[in-house]
């Protein structure tokens, strides 16, 4: 479903992702791991198009995509929930939420401003959507707060149902597990178990090891940019390189 | 409820007044009107997308200057009207791609220079009748019906604006507006959403730019007259003031901030110059009292005066709101 | 190559009067966020002060000193009024700053009347390399590059430039590490007045100022501010030098009646090309 | 120390924190659990004297530095100069303690702020707070989004400083493992209220606070 | 209710309404607020001796602001009681009145230059300043007494004045045998006119005439001091006020000016018209501590040409004071107005000065002492 090969990118000289490939098969889950500043948040960023590549190659669906906007891609089913959390202010939860929506339908500025038919029926289906969203999430009793005020955690929450509500077939989730205590925790595990049942093709950016652990296939590690581990949680684990870049004495 | 009638009770107060003001009082009426309708584009643009334009002055004078130009080549005057907003939009999709790669300040600046250059055009150009401008621009009519009196013009503004408010309130509460909003937060998040946002700002752009073309068109044939001096740096400017006056962002609060800053600036104007007040009453009224007062109502209410007045009104009813 | 050579002196000097309004900008951007539409009138406040000085009999140099003070007074007032109040976000503080500036027109018409003044200078003018310059220019011109010079290791080499970048940079951040953003904010506030008073005594012998001269002040003074991106002072000045060189380019080469449309459209298209460099993540980055 | 007493923080209309007790002596090291939305960054914003109190009182012996939530560096400045600016109360000027303890942010000391990784920008954030060599420090959320190992170290050297300089640390933590490791009492939040308190190991055994706070994933 | 329908004061009748638009904020503040002293002086005059028709003369005063829109707020508000209006110095609103004035069929002088208000004629409309050309022709005939041959002109593509006083001259150069070497436009906001002096003295140019008004009538001639360029250079009216000689100071000594002919009145022989100029700068001087600017004299002679009008008309009806102007004959500080239906603009050249600057002061040239004396003595 996704296959990035050779991708590059540096800043100013400095390789941030350097020659990485990685192939996620449909409906897999994939975790991605390494140190601080490996390059996992810039390497979803490449995939999601917010950066362009350097060098390499990037198919999603048997497609190139590596040099479409970040909209365009976004429209082929990816979806990103990204590391810091970016909510749109001035809007409710559920507005935010059913911005998600946005590259499903297709009624533009001239069918909103004349309020046609087939505007009130999209109307109708996001909003119902992104309710669904919400309840997934347990967002829903905040739907009609101001988005901007409400708490770090549940505004990580937030996105993940405006992510939802694109309908992805990739998700690209970037810690999504952080400033979560054990219970939310355990119930972002369920729902990505929940997904994954869906079918939806996953990768998860997380340094809560036993997290990933207990939710992916198949794990990918990277360092000062590059692959230095690609397998099974368990065997990924016990890899002495990985021991030493990231897990140290902690694990 | 209440607020269906408080629109009804608006728009029958829109209709009732052209046939009571005189002239004097109508002037202000049809100019006020055509502030609000390039104030509710700029509280579209700035307000929903994020987007500062201090040269919507420029599409004002585009819409301005294509009625008056076809008026005098003969075309029939509907036919300019509807030009106006239509030519003044195109250009700003001209203008606009290019422009749009710009963010926050640099957007402001270069929207500023635009309306500077091309002002300065016009002031030099043949066509547009170099810095005296353009004269006896013929009167608006539609097949035999001409509208002469003041009357006239201010339900042609008024409708103007009822349009207006009623294409924004449309686009500002489904799914394009949303998608303003979105990116005028992160324009990388709205993008993750789908939103082409290049697309979206463009266009946005086009649609204020149109709605101030239909204001400057309305103009040109109330006035009879257009010229560079009619559309002065200073009236984008006070635009925006009006916008943030009223409340950014908010449908209705372009027309209050417009409405206020309009009638201060008429109210003080005719004190300043009654005959018994001393010489330096025009500046000091003009210029001072209407500082202050601005300075005033931005710094105490600064969410705009429409805002805090319905936030009042709420207030005082907590209830009713909760229960929606 | 005299003529061109005199055009590029002379654009170089009027992109310096331009420099010193932009440097007022930036100041008071880069630490408070505001973009500061009152700069314009700090400069009529010290020129039309510098003419009454002297045209009561004070010398040269106290007339000057005195009036760059009651412009960096008039910056701290401005501040007061634009971000005295917590909680005033930067687009308020921006509407507040046009209010103060059109508050001044009232006071200044009230102190000093409604007609233009002026101001002696350094009168006559210098060949150099045939090429003939004012003398009031050459002052205009040292006194930018070292308003300058000191404007750039202010903000980049000492910490109470850093600090002073801080506060807008993440003004929740600065109070967290102990910075008052608020007396910063007047501090950048009354520097900017000052620099604006500087650049206002040095033009009013140059071209005779009123009180509404200050919207042509700062047109030209944001293009050049912004092209730093409000916060960089030394790109500021390229900025500002490239509009003035534009101008008198224009004017010298038979575009006499088109300097502002060269001058501005030039501006706007290196600006695109700049911005056509950056990615949108790297401008939204937090 | 950090005495709070009684206190009361709201927004407008809407309370945040009501009558808040919570203290911690001086070289104690205090954990603060709670939900999302429960008030702690709205405690730790207080006790930075960034928010004002509606009523109650908040004493603080010594110098005081915030971790905030969120990071909140300073994006358009050096690493460098974010750590040097963490100096403005104490007078230190030079980050060569934070560089021995975190060796990346050396090699990052003239990359933008705002431009780093989330894990490099939390080690800023942590270095800055340093550098005021403060009394007492309150940390929200230190293990966001670091590489386990890191937060280990980071730990590790908390637990240093309050054993060497005797560092009043108050602790926000959503891996209530770490702060049950470091930390000897612990505060639980919920709503803007104090629900429980005690010593950590008590607090680890009630079933209430471990099904909320250590469920889920498993080490 | 005040009672304010009762009447009784001193006539008896209403008084005569006179509106007055004019810049009192905005860009044009300077002129404007000249225009309103000079004509407040001239309704006390005229109501310290008895008002007209036996009523007293009311001015109705409004601020066009220095925007056309605001000039039609203006003129709506006060058309319904206002017997005659004199109108803006801003040409854009003195334009955007007119359409207004022609259909109601009021009486208007107007205070703006623009030519295009008179070219075609508008029954109703009457203009009081000098119009461009006439400056642009009276330069040209010293020109030719000069015995020069080549002049360079330096104008201001923004400002219409400027550019109407160019393609006059333009136009009229040849009549006069000139030839114009260097053809310079400019823009108002132009700080630097090195470019414009280098042309100069890369040219056969023997004098550089320079349109202009506001600021860059000081700019320039400043720079034009510092440029140390020896072409004499030539300034027109807009520069023949305190505006330009203070700032200017000792640098202006020896630079040729324009001005109307009221700004040199007491270098005229005696007669009626520098009586006519006397009547107004004195009392102004006093009252406001400086002789009456070119601005002061426009606005006091449409005043002394509307109260004229209307003591020929016999009466405030609109359709006789607008014949009473169109056969109007009058000396005003302005010179003699001689309206007729086919001239509203009504003044002609000679009333035009050629001065140089003397210890601060201007004074005519020999040439146009001459010209003055003979244009003066035809008015006895
Ligand atoms: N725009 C940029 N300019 C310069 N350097 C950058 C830029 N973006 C990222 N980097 C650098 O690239 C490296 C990789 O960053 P990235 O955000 O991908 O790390 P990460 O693996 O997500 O780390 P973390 O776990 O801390 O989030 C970092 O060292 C970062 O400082
Ligand atoms: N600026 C604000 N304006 C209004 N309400 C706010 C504001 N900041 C926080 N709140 C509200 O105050 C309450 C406490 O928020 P706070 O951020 O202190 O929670 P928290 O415990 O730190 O949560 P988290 O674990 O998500 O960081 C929440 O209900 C939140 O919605
Ligand atoms: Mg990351
Ligand atoms: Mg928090």
């Amino acid at each position: 479903m996704l296959e990035v090969t050779g991708v590059s990118r540096s800043f100013g000289g400095v390789y941030a992702v350097r020659e990485v490939s990685l192939n996620v098969a449909d409906g897999e889950v994939c975790g991605v791991i390494g140190p601080n500043g490996a390059g996992k948040s810039t390497l979803f960023n490449l995939i999601t198009g917010h950066l362009t590549v350097d060098h390499g190659q990037i198919s999603f669906l048997g497609r190139r995509v590596d040099r479409l906007p970040p909209h365009r891609r976004a429209r082929l089913g990816m979806s990103i929930v990204f590391q810091a959390a970016r909510v749109f202010h001035g809007m409710t939860v559920r507005e935010n939420v059913m911005v998600g929506a946005h590259g499903r339908t297709d009624a533009g500025f001239v069918s909103a401003a004349l309020r046609l038919p087939r505007h009130r029926h999209d109307e109708r289906e996001i909003g119902e959507a992104a309710d669904r969203a919400l309840e997934r999430v347990g967002l829903a009793e905040w739907a009609d707060r101001p988005a901007d005020r409400l708490p770090i955690g549940q505004q990580r929450a937030l996105q993940l149902a405006r992510a939802l509500c694109a309908r992805p077939r990739l998700l690209l989730l970037d810690e999504p597990a952080s400033g979560l205590r054990g219970e939310e925790r355990e119930r972002l595990a369920t729902l990505v178990e929940e997904l994954r049942a869906d079918g939806l093709t996953i990768l998860l950016i997380e340094h809560d090891v036993a997290f990933v652990t207990r939710l992916v296939d198949r794990v990918v590690v990277l360092d000062l940019g590059q692959v230095i581990a690609d397998g099974p949680p368990a065997e990924v684990r016990a890899d002495p390189l990985v021991l030493a870049a990231y897990l140290g004495q902690a694990s | 409820m209440i607020r269906l009638a408080a629109g009804l009770l608006a728009a029958a107060v829109t209709l009732a007044l052209p046939a009571v003001l005189d002239d004097s009082a109508l002037a202000v009426y049809i100019l006020l009107g055509l502030a609000a309708i390039v104030t509710v584009g700029v509280s579209l643009l700035m307000g929903y997308a994020g987007q500062v334009s201090l040269g919507q002055g420029a599409f004002y004078a585009i819409g301005a200057y294509t009625a008056a130009l076809l008026a005098l080549g003969g075309v029939p005057p509907v036919a300019g009207l509807i030009a106006a907003p239509v030519v003044a939009a195109l250009s700003a999709l001209v203008i606009g791609t290019p422009l749009l790669r710009l963010r926050g300040h640099h957007l402001a600046f270069a929207t500023l220079a635009m309306q500077l250059i091309l002002l300065s055009l016009a002031g030099q150009l043949e066509f547009t009748g170099g810095d005296i401008g353009l004269q006896a621009i013929p009167q608006f009519s539609i097949g035999s019906f001409q509208a002469e009196s003041a009357a006239a013009y201010a339900y042609l503004t008024w409708g103007g604006l009822a349009l207006v408010l009623l294409v924004t309130h449309n686009v500002s509460t489904s799914r394009p507006g949303r998608a303003l909003r979105a990116l005028a937060t992160s324009e990388t998040a709205a993008a993750s959403s789908g939103i082409p946002v290049g697309r979206y700002k463009l266009v946005v752009f086009a649609l204020s730019a149109a709605f101030a073309g239909l204001a400057g068109g309305i103009y040109c044939f109330y006035a009879g007259y257009v010229a560079p001096g009619s559309f002065p740096v200073l009236i984008s400017i006070q635009y925006i003031v009006m916008a943030v006056v009223g409340g950014l962002g908010t449908l209705w609060g372009a027309v209050v901030g417009a409405t206020a800053i309009t009638l201060l600036v008429q109210g003080l104007d005719s004190l300043a110059t009654l005959p018994w007040m001393p010489s330096y009453a025009p500046s000091v009224l003009s210029y001072a009292v209407y500082a202050l007062v601005l300075i005033v109502v931005v710094l105490f209410l600064p969410q705009g005066l429409l805002p805090t007045l319905t936030d009042r009104l709420s207030r005082k009813r907590p209830r009713e709101r909760r229960a929606r | 190559m005299s003529a061109f050579l005199t055009y590029l002196l002379n654009g170089l000097a009027v992109g310096c009067t331009i420099a010193l309004i932009a440097s007022g900008l930036v100041t008071i951007h880069r630490v408070t966020g505001v973009v500061n539409f009152a700069q314009g009138t700090f400069a009529v406040v010290a020129g039309l002060c510098t003419s009454s000085l002297l045209g009561l009999g004070f010398p040269h140099g106290v007339s000057e000193v005195a009036a760059v003070l009651a412009a960096a007074l008039a910056g701290l007032l401005t501040g007061l009024a634009a971000i005295g109040r917590p909680g005033t976000t930067p687009l308020s503080s921006l509407i507040v700053t046009l209010g103060v500036g059109v508050l001044a027109y009232a006071v200044e018409i009230v102190l000093w009347g409604d007609q233009p003044r002026s101001a002696p200078g350094l009168a006559g003018s210098v060949e150099i390399l045939g090429a003939r310059i004012q003398t009031q220019y050459l002052l205009v011109i040292g006194v930018t590059a070292v308003t300058f010079v000191l404007l750039a290791l202010f903000f980049g080499r000492t910490y109470l430039g850093k600090a002073l970048t801080a506060c807008a940079s993440n003004p929740y951040a600065a109070r967290v590490v102990g910075i008052d953003v608020r007396k910063m904010g007047l501090l950048a506030f009354a520097l900017g007045g000052l620099l604006g008073g500087i650049a206002g005594v040095l033009v009013t012998p140059l071209r005779p100022i009123s009180f509404d001269t200050d919207v042509t002040l700062i047109v030209n003074g944001f293009a050049a501010a912004v092209f730093g991106a409000l916060t960089r002072p030394v790109i500021a000045l390229a900025g500002a030098l490239l509009l003035g060189v534009a101008e008198t380019m224009a004017a010298g080469y038979g575009y006499g009646s088109h300097q502002l449309e060269v001058a501005l459209g030039l501006m706007i298209v290196v600006m695109i090309v700049q911005a056509s460099r950056r990615t949108t993540l790297s401008q939204e980055s937090v | 120390m950090i005495d709070v007493q009684d206190l009361v923080v709201s927004y407008g209309t809407a309370t945040a924190l009501e009558h808040l007790t919570l203290t911690a002596a001086k070289g104690e090291m205090v954990a603060l659990l709670g939900p999302n939305g429960a008030g702690k960054s709205t405690l730790a914003n207080t006790l930075a004297g960034l928010l004002r109190p509606a009523s109650g009182s908040v004493r603080i012996g010594g110098r005081l530095a915030l971790i905030p939530e969120g990071r909140q560096l300073f994006p358009d400045l050096s690493v460098a100069d974010n750590l040097v600016l963490g100096g403005w109360r104490s007078g230190r000027r030079d980050p060569a303690l934070v560089y021995d303890l975190l060796p990346r942010l050396a090699e990052l000391a003239g990359r933008r702020a705002g431009v780093l990784s989330g894990g490099e920008q939390q080690m800023v954030a942590f270095g800055r707070a340093l550098m005021s060599e403060p009394d007492a420090l309150v940390v929200d959320e230190l293990s966001l989004g670091l590489a386990p190992n890191v937060t280990a170290d980071l730990a590790a050297h908390l637990a240093e400083l309050n054993r060497s300089h005797g560092l009043t640390v108050l602790l926000i933590e959503q891996n209530a493992r770490l702060a049950f490791d470091l930390c000897s009492r612990a505060y639980v939040l919920e709503s803007g209220r104090l629900v429980t308190e005690g010593p950590c190991d008590e607090l680890a055994d009630d079933p209430r606070v471990a099904s909320a706070y250590l469920g889920g994933a498993i080490t | 209710g005040s009672g304010d329908g009762g009447g009784g004061g001193s006539g008896g009748q209403d008084p005569i309404k006179v509106g007055l638009i004019v810049s009192l904020t905005g860009n044009y503040t300077p002129l404007g607020s000249e225009d309103k002293k000079a004509v407040e002086l001239a309704v006390e005059q005229v109501n310290a001796q008895g008002g007209l028709l036996g009523r007293k003369v009311e001015l109705v005063t409004r601020d066009d602001k220095t925007a056309p829109d605001q000039g039609i707020v203006a003129y709506n508000q006060i058309k319904g009681e206002i017997d005659a209006l004199i109108g803006p110095v801003f040409s854009n609103s003195a334009l955007a009145i007119e359409p207004l004035a022609e259909r109601d069929k009021m009486p208007y002088l107007s205070l703006a230059p623009a030519q295009e208000q008179v070219e075609p004629i508008k029954k109703h409309i009457f203009v009081t300043p000098a119009l461009s050309s006439m400056y642009a022709e009276r330069f040209l005939q010293y020109i030719q007494a000069e015995g020069i041959k080549t002049i360079a002109v330096g104008w201001d593509s923004k400002s219409a004045y400027s550019v109407s006083g160019h393609e006059a001259m333009v136009e009229l150069a040849p009549k006069y045998g000139v030839t114009i070497a260097v053809d310079e436009p400019y823009e108002t906001t132009t700080s630097d006119f090195s470019p414009m002096f280098t042309h100069v003295r890369e040219s056969q140019a023997e004098a550089l005439v320079f349109w202009g008004s506001g600021a860059p009538g000081v700019t320039a001639a400043k720079q034009y001091v510092a440029s140390g360029l020896k072409t004499p250079l030539f300034l027109t009216a807009s520069q023949a006020s305190k505006l330009w000689l203070e700032p200017m100071g000792a640098a202006a000594e020896g630079m040729t000016v324009q001005s109307a002919i009221g700004v040199v009145g007491e270098h005229l022989p005696d007669g009626k018209q520098k009586q006519v100029i006397e009547q107004m700068a004195k009392p102004y001087a006093e009252k406001h501590g400086y002789p009456p600017p070119q601005f002061a004299q426009d606005g006091y002679s449409a005043s002394l040409l509307l109260f004229e009008a209307i003591r020929k008309a016999n009466s405030t009806d609109k359709a006789k004071i607008q014949q009473a102007l169109e056969t109007m004959d009058l000396i005003t500080p302005n010179g003699r107005f001689q309206y007729s239906a086919t001239d509203h603009s009504g003044l002609s050249p000679e009333y035009i000065s050629v001065n140089t600057v003397k210890d601060g002061k201007f004074v005519p040239t020999e040439w146009a002492k001459e010209q003055l004396a003979k244009t003066v003595s035809a008015l006895g």
